[in-house]
C-alpha cells in the first residue's frame, strides 16, 4: 500500500481526505487505483497530473517503480514557459 | 565553481563542461545568414494575411468572402468553415478557436478570416473585401470584475467540477495546496499582514514575431517551416486540427528569435496550412508587431490576496493567500502554478494557496517563463519584506529563519531533496553588493525565486562520421545556446575537442517525439539523452575495437578518446582513437551511431535570491535600477556565459515587469498599447550591468547535476524591486506596474 | 500612389498645389508608420530630400537657418549651432533613437503637429520662424502657430514649412529642453518643457520665453511663466512661482502615458528644472 | 500603381531593383534582393532590428522607402563582415556570448560599428545610450555592452 497526498481542492473528490492509500507498486497503478477507488478524480485525471516520487517529478512513466515507504504527492500537470 | 557538495557522479574534473566554448550557430547570427521563421521562402509562394476582429466579444453573424474571393491575384479564402470541429478535445478546440473564430470573437483582435494571395498588397486589399456580420456583445476585460455575478458569461458549461455552485460562469476551475491549521497559525502570530496585490497582464516580447510557410498537397501530405518551441507540438496540434495522420506532417524549425513559453502553442500554423490546401499553393505567413501583442499569449494579470502571520522574531507562523488569475478567453492560466510555487521557498508548518481560472476578452494566454510564479511571488515576497521591516529585521535573516531545506515539506507537499535557496541566502548575505552603501532616495530589495523542473519526451541521434567527426541531432528548437551545451556533453562524455562537434536541431521527419523547448528543460532532459547516445556510441566503438584485437567486449574500456584493453589480461593492444574507429568502421561493421529515446524523469528544482539598488526621483516618481545581482543555483554551470545570461535576461523581463511593462485596455475593450512604442520593454540605456553568481549544488538525477535554470530568474525580480522600493520611495507599492504616476501619486499621499 | 523627388522648392510647391491628396517626405519617421498602420493613404508622396536649400543649416542675420530636410543627427554634429541654441539641439535629439535621429527633422515633429512633439516646446520657447512656401509666395509664421490641432495644422492646400528661421541672441541668454518618459529613451513624452531666458550682467533676467508640450490639444507658449522670471535673479523663489506658473497652464487629458495629475505636477518640475539649466548656460550663478 | 526603378549601391555592389512607391527598404532588401539579414521587429521604428546605414548614417529600413535608396550608399550586416574575416564587433560578440537567439544581432552590430565609426572610445554610457534604439529581450543587454566595448578596445589598438 501507498500513501498518497492529494491536494486540497480534489479533497472533495476522496470524500475530504488529503491523505489517501492506494495499493500500487508503480505509476500506472497508483493512477489506475486512483481512478478506480475515486471516480470524482477522473476529471482531473483526464486533465493530467504530475506525480512526485520521494522529491522527484514524474509525468508519464507508467512503469516508475513506487516503494511502498516513497513519499507520493498528486500535483498539477507541470508544463513550462 | 567548486561544487557545494560531493556526490559520486559529479566529483570528475571536466575537461569540456564548465568551460566557455564559442557556439556553432554564431557566424551565421552575426553575419545576418541565420534563416528566422519570415526568412523561408519558397518557389510559387502565396503571402497570406489575417482579418482580425475590432470588437471584444461579439457573435459572429456571417462572413461574406465574395469580394475578396474575386479579387485578381487571391488564390484563397478561410474561415472557420474551412475547419472540422473538434470533438471531446477542448485543449485542441481552443487553440483551434483561438487560431480562427467559430461562434463568437472573444477578444480585439481574434482572428475571423484569412487570405492567400499573389502579393501582401493584393492580400491587404482583399481583407477590406470581406464583411462580417457582427452582433456586439458585452464585454469584461478586468479579472476581479470578470467574476461578479452582472459580468458577461463568456463560455456555457466550461466551469469544472472543482468550482463550487452558484460562482460566475467566467470561473472555471479552482485549486488549493498547502497543509496544517492557518487559523491556528495566523493565531501564534504577533503580527498578521493583510494585503491585496495586482499586477498587469505582460508579454513575452520576442522580438520576432511569429512566422511560418506551410505546403499541402491535395494528398494531404504537407511540410511546414515555422520558429517555434517545439516542431514536435506543432506537427502533433496540427495533425489533430486537420484529422491528419502525424507521420504525414513534417514541421521544420527555422531558428527562433525567442520564445519564453510565448512559441509553446500555435497561432498561424493551422491557418497556413489550411490556406495551403485550398490554393494548391505554399503560403508563407508573417504576424505584425500589433497581431502579436493583440492576438498571441500574453501571460495573466492577478489579483493576490495575502494573509501572513509572523512572530517578532521573524518565524513566520501562517501563510495563506488567495490568487485570482485571468488568462485571457479561454480556461488555462498559470494560477495552478503561481499557487503551489508561491510559499514554495519556505518551511512552513501552517500554510494554504487557493487558486482561481478566470477568463475574461482578452487573448488566449501562453506561458511566459515560469508561468504563474513570478506575481505570486510578487506578493508573498513583498508580505514577508513588509513584516520583516515591521519588526526592524534584516530581510535576508528573515528568509534565512524561514528557508526550505533538503527534507522540507514544501507548500505543494512535496518534501525537497538537496536544494540550493538557501546556500544562495547566505551567498548574497557575504556579497560586497549587500553592504555597499547607498544615497539619499536609495534603496536596497531582495527576494527569493523557485521554479520546477520536468523532464519530457526527448530524442538524440548522435553520429560518427568516417573521418572521425561527430554529429548530434536533437528535436529542440534552440533559444538559448543549447547546441553549444549539447556538443559540449559529448565532446566530454566521447572525450575529444568540443570542435570536433557539430549539433544541430533536426526535423520532425528525422527523429521520435520530443517535448516542447520549455519548463528549464533542455539542458537537463536534452543533456541526458545526449550523454547516453554518446554512451551508446562508446559502447559499439568498443565492440568494434574489440572485434580488432580478437578479445572479448567486456574486456575494452573507453579512456580518452579511444578503446583501450581493460587491463594486463586483455593484452597490450595500442588504445585505438575514435577516429581510427571511425576511419574503417565500414570494414568492421557498417556506420557507428548512437541513439537515445527516453521521458527522463527525475529533474530538480532550481532556487534563487536577487538583490536590487533603486534610486527614485522624489519630484516625479521614476524609479532608476541602480545595481542588481542574480544568486542561483544550477546545479552545474555546462556553459557559464549562457548560464548567466538566463539569469540577466529573466531580471531584465523582471525589471520591464514591475516597472512599465503592461496591457492597457479602454473601456471598450480594445487594446491601447499593441506595439512596441507603448508596451514598453527595458533598454539598454535603462539598466546597469546584471551581475551573477552561480551556485552548484549537483541535481542528483543528472549524470552532471544539471539543474534547469531557464525560468526561476523572473520569479524574484518583482518583489526584488518593489521592496527596493518601498525603501528609496518610503512607499509600500501593492500594484505593477510601478509607473512614475503610480510612484508620485504614493509619495504624495504617503 | 506615386513617389516624386523634386530638385527645387518651386517644383515641391507646384507638385504639391496640384495634386489632389500629396504629403511632404522629410524624414518619415512620423508619415511611414502612419501610413503602415492605414492612418494616412496619401496619393503622392513628395520628397524634399533632394533640394539641395533645403538641407543646409545657415548662419543669417546672426541667427541659424535650417533647412526643412535637416536630419537631427545633422544638427547635433554642428558646434556653432548647440554653441546659440543647446535647448532646441537636445529637444530634436530626444526624439527616437539614433537611427530616428538619422532620419527625422524639426520641420517634419512640428508638422506632424503632435501636443507631445519634443523639438516644437525648445523651438516655441526660442521665438522660431517657419518659413511657409506655397502657391501664395512664402511668409514666415511663428513656429507655435502652425499645429492647430493634433494632427492639423494651418498649413494650405499646397504649402510646405522650408526651413525653420532660429533669431539671433544677445549675449547672455540661453535655452534649455527637458522631458519626461518612463524610461530613459524611446518614449513619446509624457511632458515637455522649453525654457529660452536672457540675463543682464548682474545676473537679472530680462526676457524669457516658456513653452509645455504634451499638456494640451498643441504646445503652449505660457506667458504668465515667463513673467515669473523677467526682472528676477532666477533664484528659487522665481522658481518655484515659475513651476506653478507651469503647472497652472497645463491642461493634459490622462492617457496611456500618464494622469492629469501626474502631467499637471512634472509640468512645473521640468519647468523649474529647465530654467536652472538654461540660467547656468546663459552665464548665471547656479 | 506603377513600380520605381531604383539604381543604387549595397555593400558596395551597384544594384537595381523595381519597388512599389510604397514599399520600404526593408521590404526591398529582404523579398526583392534576397537579403534576410535585417529583421522586421516592429515595422515602427521602435525596436532597430532593420538597422542599416544609408550614406554612413545609421537609420531603420522600415521607416526609409525603397524609392529613396536611388544613388545613396546602403550598407547592411551582410557586408559586414570582409570575406572570411569577421569584423572586430562580429567576433567579440560570439566570444562574449553577447547573443542568444540572435534576431536582434544583426541590427545591433550595424548600430554599433556605426557607434564607434562615430566614438572610437565610448564611455558605457554613452554606448548604452546610442543603442537604446535597438531592443534586445533575450540577455538584458550586459554582455552586448561588455562585446561592444571590448571591440572599441581591440580596434583602438589595431588602428
Amino acid at each position: 500500500m501507498v500513501q498518497v497526498r492529494i491536494w486540497g481542492s480534489l479533497a472533495a473528490a476522496t470524500e475530504g481526505q488529503t491523505e489517501v492509500e492506494i495499493k500500487a507498486g508503480t505509476l500506472r497503478e497508483l493512477l489506475d487505483g486512483l481512478a478506480e477507488k475515486y471516480p470524482g478524480l477522473r476529471p482531473q485525471l483526464k486533465r493530467g497530473v504530475s506525480v512526485a516520487i520521494d522529491g522527484r517529478i514524474y509525468n508519464d512513466s507508467w512503469f516508475q517503480p513506487i516503494q511502498p515507504d516513497s513519499e507520493v504527492v498528486l500535483l498539477a500537470r507541470l508544463k513550462g514557459g | 565553481m567548486a561544487l557545494d557538495s560531493k556526490s559520486d557522479t559529479q566529483t570528475r574534473d571536466f575537461k569540456v563542461v564548465g568551460t566557455r566554448p564559442n557556439r556553432p550557430d554564431g557566424i551565421d547570427k552575426v553575419t545576418g545568414r541565420a534563416r528566422f521563421g519570415a526568412d523561408i521562402t519558397a518557389p510559387g509562394m502565396l503571402i497570406g494575411r489575417v482579418l482580425r476582429s475590432p470588437h471584444a466579444h461579439a457573435r459572429i453573424v456571417s462572413i461574406d468572402t465574395s469580394q475578396a474571393e474575386a479579387l485578381a491575384g487571391v488564390r484563397a479564402v478561410v474561415t472557420s468553415a474551412d475547419f472540422n470541429k473538434i470533438e471531446d478535445d477542448d485543449f485542441t478546440a481552443d487553440i483551434l478557436d483561438n487560431c480562427m473564430a467559430s461562434e463568437k470573437a472573444m477578444y480585439d483582435g481574434h482572428a475571423v478570416a484569412a487570405v492567400a494571395a499573389s502579393s501582401e498588397a493584393i492580400a491587404k486589399r482583399a481583407l477590406k473585401l470581406i464583411t462580417v456580420e457582427y452582433e456586439v456583445l458585452p464585454h469584461v476585460t478586468d479579472v476581479d470584475a470578470a467574476i461578479t455575478a452582472d459580468a458577461p458569461v463568456l463560455h456555457e458549461g466550461r466551469t469544472d467540477e472543482t468550482v463550487p455552485a452558484g460562482m460566475s460562469g467566467n470561473v472555471i476551475s479552482r485549486f488549493e495546496f498547502g497543509h496544517g491549521d492557518i487559523e491556528a497559525g495566523l493565531a501564534a502570530a504577533d503580527k498578521v499582514l493583510e494585503r491585496s496585490y495586482k499586477t498587469e497582464a505582460t508579454h513575452q516580447g520576442y522580438i520576432e514575431p511569429h512566422a511560418c510557410m506551410a505546403s499541402m498537397g491535395p494528398d494531404g501530405q504537407a511540410d511546414l517551416w515555422c520558429c517555434t518551441q517545439g516542431h514536435y507540438m506543432v506537427r502533433n496540434t496540427c495533425a489533430a486540427i486537420f484529422g491528419m495522420e502525424q507521420g504525414q506532417l513534417r514541421v521544420t524549425a527555422s531558428e527562433i528569435g525567442g520564445g519564453f513559453g510565448g512559441k509553446t502553442t500555435v497561432f498561424l500554423e493551422p491557418v497556413a496550412l489550411a490556406l495551403s490546401r485550398k490554393s494548391g499553393r505554399p503560403v508563407k505567413m508573417v504576424m505584425s508587431r500589433s497581431e502579436v501583442l493583440r492576438a498571441t499569449g500574453p501571460t495573466a494579470s492577478s489579483s493576490v490576496d495575502i494573509r501572513l502571520g509572523m512572530t517578532k522574531d521573524g518565524r513566520i507562523t501562517g501563510a495563506r493567500a488567495e490568487l485570482r488569475y485571468q488568462g485571457g478567453a479561454y480556461p488555462g492560466s498559470p494560477v495552478e502554478f503561481g499557487s503551489m510555487s508561491a510559499f514554495a521557498p519556505y518551511d512552513l508548518e501552517h500554510v494554504k494557496t487557493v487558486g482561481w481560472d478566470i477568463v475574461t476578452n482578452r487573448p488566449k494566454q501562453a506561458a511566459y517563463r515560469a508561468p504563474g510564479a513570478p506575481m505570486a511571488a510578487f506578493a508573498v515576497e513583498s508580505a514577508i519584506d513588509e513584516l520583516a521591516k515591521g519588526f526592524g529585521l534584516d530581510p535576508l535573516e528573515v528568509r534565512l529563519k524561514n528557508a526550505a531545506r533538503e527534507g522540507t515539506k514544501s507548500s505543494y507537499g512535496v518534501t525537497y531533496p538537496a536544494i540550493g535557496l538557501e546556500a544562495t541566502l547566505r551567498k548574497a548575505k557575504d556579497h560586497p553588493h549587500w553592504t555597499a552603501p547607498l544615497g539619499p532616495n536609495q534603496g536596497r530589495g531582495v527576494a527569493c525565486g523557485f521554479w520546477f523542473n520536468f523532464g519530457g519526451d526527448t530524442c538524440v541521434s548522435l553520429n560518427i562520421t568516417p573521418d572521425g567527426t561527430v554529429t548530434v541531432s536533437e528535436g529542440n528548437p534552440d533559444i538559448g545556446g543549447s547546441r553549444a551545451s549539447m556538443s559540449m556533453m559529448a565532446a566530454e562524455e566521447l572525450g575529444i575537442p568540443y570542435e570536433k562537434v557539430r549539433t544541430i536541431v533536426a526535423d520532425t521527419g528525422s527523429l521520435g517525439q520530443n517535448e516542447v523547448t520549455d519548463g528549464s528543460r533542455v539542458t537537463f532532459a536534452v543533456g541526458l539523452a545526449t550523454i547516453e547516445a554518446a554512451r551508446a556510441a562508446k559502447r559499439e566503438m568498443c565492440r568494434r575495437a574489440a572485434l580488432v584485437w580478437g578479445i572479448d567486449e567486456e574486456a575494452v574500456e573507453w579512456i580518452d578518446g579511444a578503446a583501450q584493453p581493460a587491463g594486463p589480461n586483455a593484452g597490450d593492444h595500442p588504445p585505438m582513437t575514435l577516429a581510427e574507429i571511425a576511419a574503417t568502421a565500414s570494414n568492421t561493421g557498417g556506420p557507428i551511431a548512437g541513439h537515445h529515446e527516453a521521458n527522463p524523469e527525475g529533474a530538480g528544482v532550481s532556487f534563487a535570491t536577487h538583490m536590487v539598488d533603486t534610486e527614485v526621483d522624489p519630484d516625479t516618481g521614476a524609479v532608476k535600477i541602480l545595481r542588481y545581482t542574480v544568486f542561483q543555483d544550477a546545479g552545474k554551470a555546462v556553459h557559464p556565459a549562457y548560464v548567466e545570461g538566463q539569469f540577466q535576461g529573466g531580471a531584465v523581463q523582471g525589471i520591464g515587469w514591475a516597472l512599465n511593462e503592461e496591457y492597457i485596455y479602454g473601456e471598450d475593450g480594445v487594446l491601447q498599447n499593441a506595439g512596441f512604442l507603448d508596451y514598453r520593454i527595458p533598454v539598454a540605456s535603462d539598466l546597469p550591468m546584471i551581475d551573477t553568481v552561480i551556485l552548484e549544488i549537483p541535481n542528483p538525477g543528472h549524470p552532471y547535476g544539471v539543474r534547469g535554470v531557464g525560468e526561476t530568474s523572473i520569479v524574484p525580480p518583482l518583489a526584488a524591486i518593489a521592496n527596493s522600493v518601498s525603501e528609496s520611495a518610503g512607499v509600500r507599492m501593492a500594484q505593477l506596474p510601478m509607473s512614475p504616476p503610480k510612484v508620485l501619486a504614493a509619495m504624495q499621499s504617503k | 500612389m506615386q513617389y516624386v523627388a523634386p530638385q527645387s522648392v518651386e517644383e515641391a510647391v507646384a507638385l504639391l498645389a496640384d495634386q489632389p491628396d500629396a504629403k511632404v517626405l522629410a524624414g518619415g519617421t512620423d508619415l511611414l508608420v502612419r501610413m503602415r498602420s492605414d492612418m494616412a493613404d496619401p496619393e503622392t508622396i513628395v520628397d524634399i530630400k533632394r533640394i539641395d536649400e533645403m538641407r543646409q543649416i545657415t548662419q543669417e542675420d546672426g541667427g541659424w537657418r535650417i533647412g526643412a530636410a535637416v536630419s537631427g543627427a545633422e544638427m547635433s554634429e554642428n558646434a556653432a549651432l548647440i554653441a546659440d541654441w543647446p535647448g532646441v539641439v537636445e529637444g530634436t535629439n530626444l526624439i527616437g533613437s539614433t537611427q530616428i535621429q538619422g532620419r527625422c527633422t524639426m520641420a517634419g515633429n512640428l508638422c506632424n503637429a503632435s501636443p507631445a512633439a519634443d523639438s516644437v516646446p525648445a523651438m516655441v520657447a526660442a521665438g522660431a520662424m517657419a518659413r511657409v512656401v506655397g502657391p501664395g509666395g512664402t511668409r514666415d509664421v511663428p513656429v507655435q502657430d502652425i499645429p492647430i490641432a493634433p494632427g492639423k495644422t494651418s498649413l494650405g492646400k499646397g504649402e510646405l514649412v522650408a526651413s525653420i528661421f532660429l533669431p539671433a541672441r544677445p549675449a547672455r541668454s540661453s535655452d534649455a529642453y527637458l522631458r519626461f518618459i518612463p524610461r530613459t529613451e524611446m518614449d513619446i513624452a509624457v511632458v515637455g518643457c522649453g525654457v529660452s531666458l536672457t540675463l543682464d550682467e548682474s545676473g537679472t533676467c530680462t526676457d524669457a520665453r516658456v513653452s509645455l508640450g504634451a499638456v494640451a490639444a498643441t504646445v503652449l507658449l505660457v506667458d504668465e511663466a515667463a513673467q515669473a522670471l523677467i526682472g528676477t535673479k532666477v533664484d528659487v523663489a522665481a522658481l518655484e512661482a515659475l513651476a506653478a506658473a507651469a503647472s497652472a497652464a497645463a491642461k493634459p487629458i490622462s492617457d496611456k502615458r500618464g494622469t492629469v495629475e501626474f502631467r499637471v505636477h512634472v509640468a512645473g518640475v521640468l519647468a523649474r528644472r529647465a530654467a536652472e539649466i538654461a540660467k547656468k548656460r546663459a552665464g548665471g550663478a547656479s | 500603381m506603377s513600380q520605381v526603378h531604383v539604381t543604387t549601391t549595397i555593400n558596395g555592389d551597384p544594384t537595381e531593383f523595381l519597388c512599389e512607391p510604397d514599399e520600404t527598404l526593408l521590404d526591398v532588401l529582404r523579398d526583392r534582393l534576397g537579403m534576410t539579414g535585417s529583421k522586421e521587429g516592429c515595422g515602427t521604428g521602435d525596436c532597430g532590428a532593420c538597422s542599416v546605414t544609408v550614406n554612413g548614417r545609421l537609420v531603420c529600413s522600415c521607416l526609409v522607402l525603397g524609392a529613396e535608396a536611388e544613388g545613396a550608399e546602403v550598407a547592411t550586416i551582410e557586408g559586414m563582415s570582409d570575406g572570411e574575416t569577421l569584423h572586430p564587433l562580429q567576433r567579440k560578440f560570439i566570444e562574449h556570448a553577447a547573443l542568444q537567439c540572435g534576431i536582434c544581432t544583426p541590427g545591433l552590430l550595424v548600430a554599433a560599428k556605426s557607434l564607434l565609426e562615430n566614438h572610437p572610445d565610448p564611455t558605457e554610457e554613452e554606448a548604452r545610450y546610442w543603442l537604446a534604439g535597438n531592443l534586445c529581450r533575450c540577455t538584458g543587454y550586459d554582455k552586448i555592452i561588455r562585446a561592444v566595448m571590448d571591440a572599441a578596445e581591440e580596434m583602438r589598438e589595431a588602428s
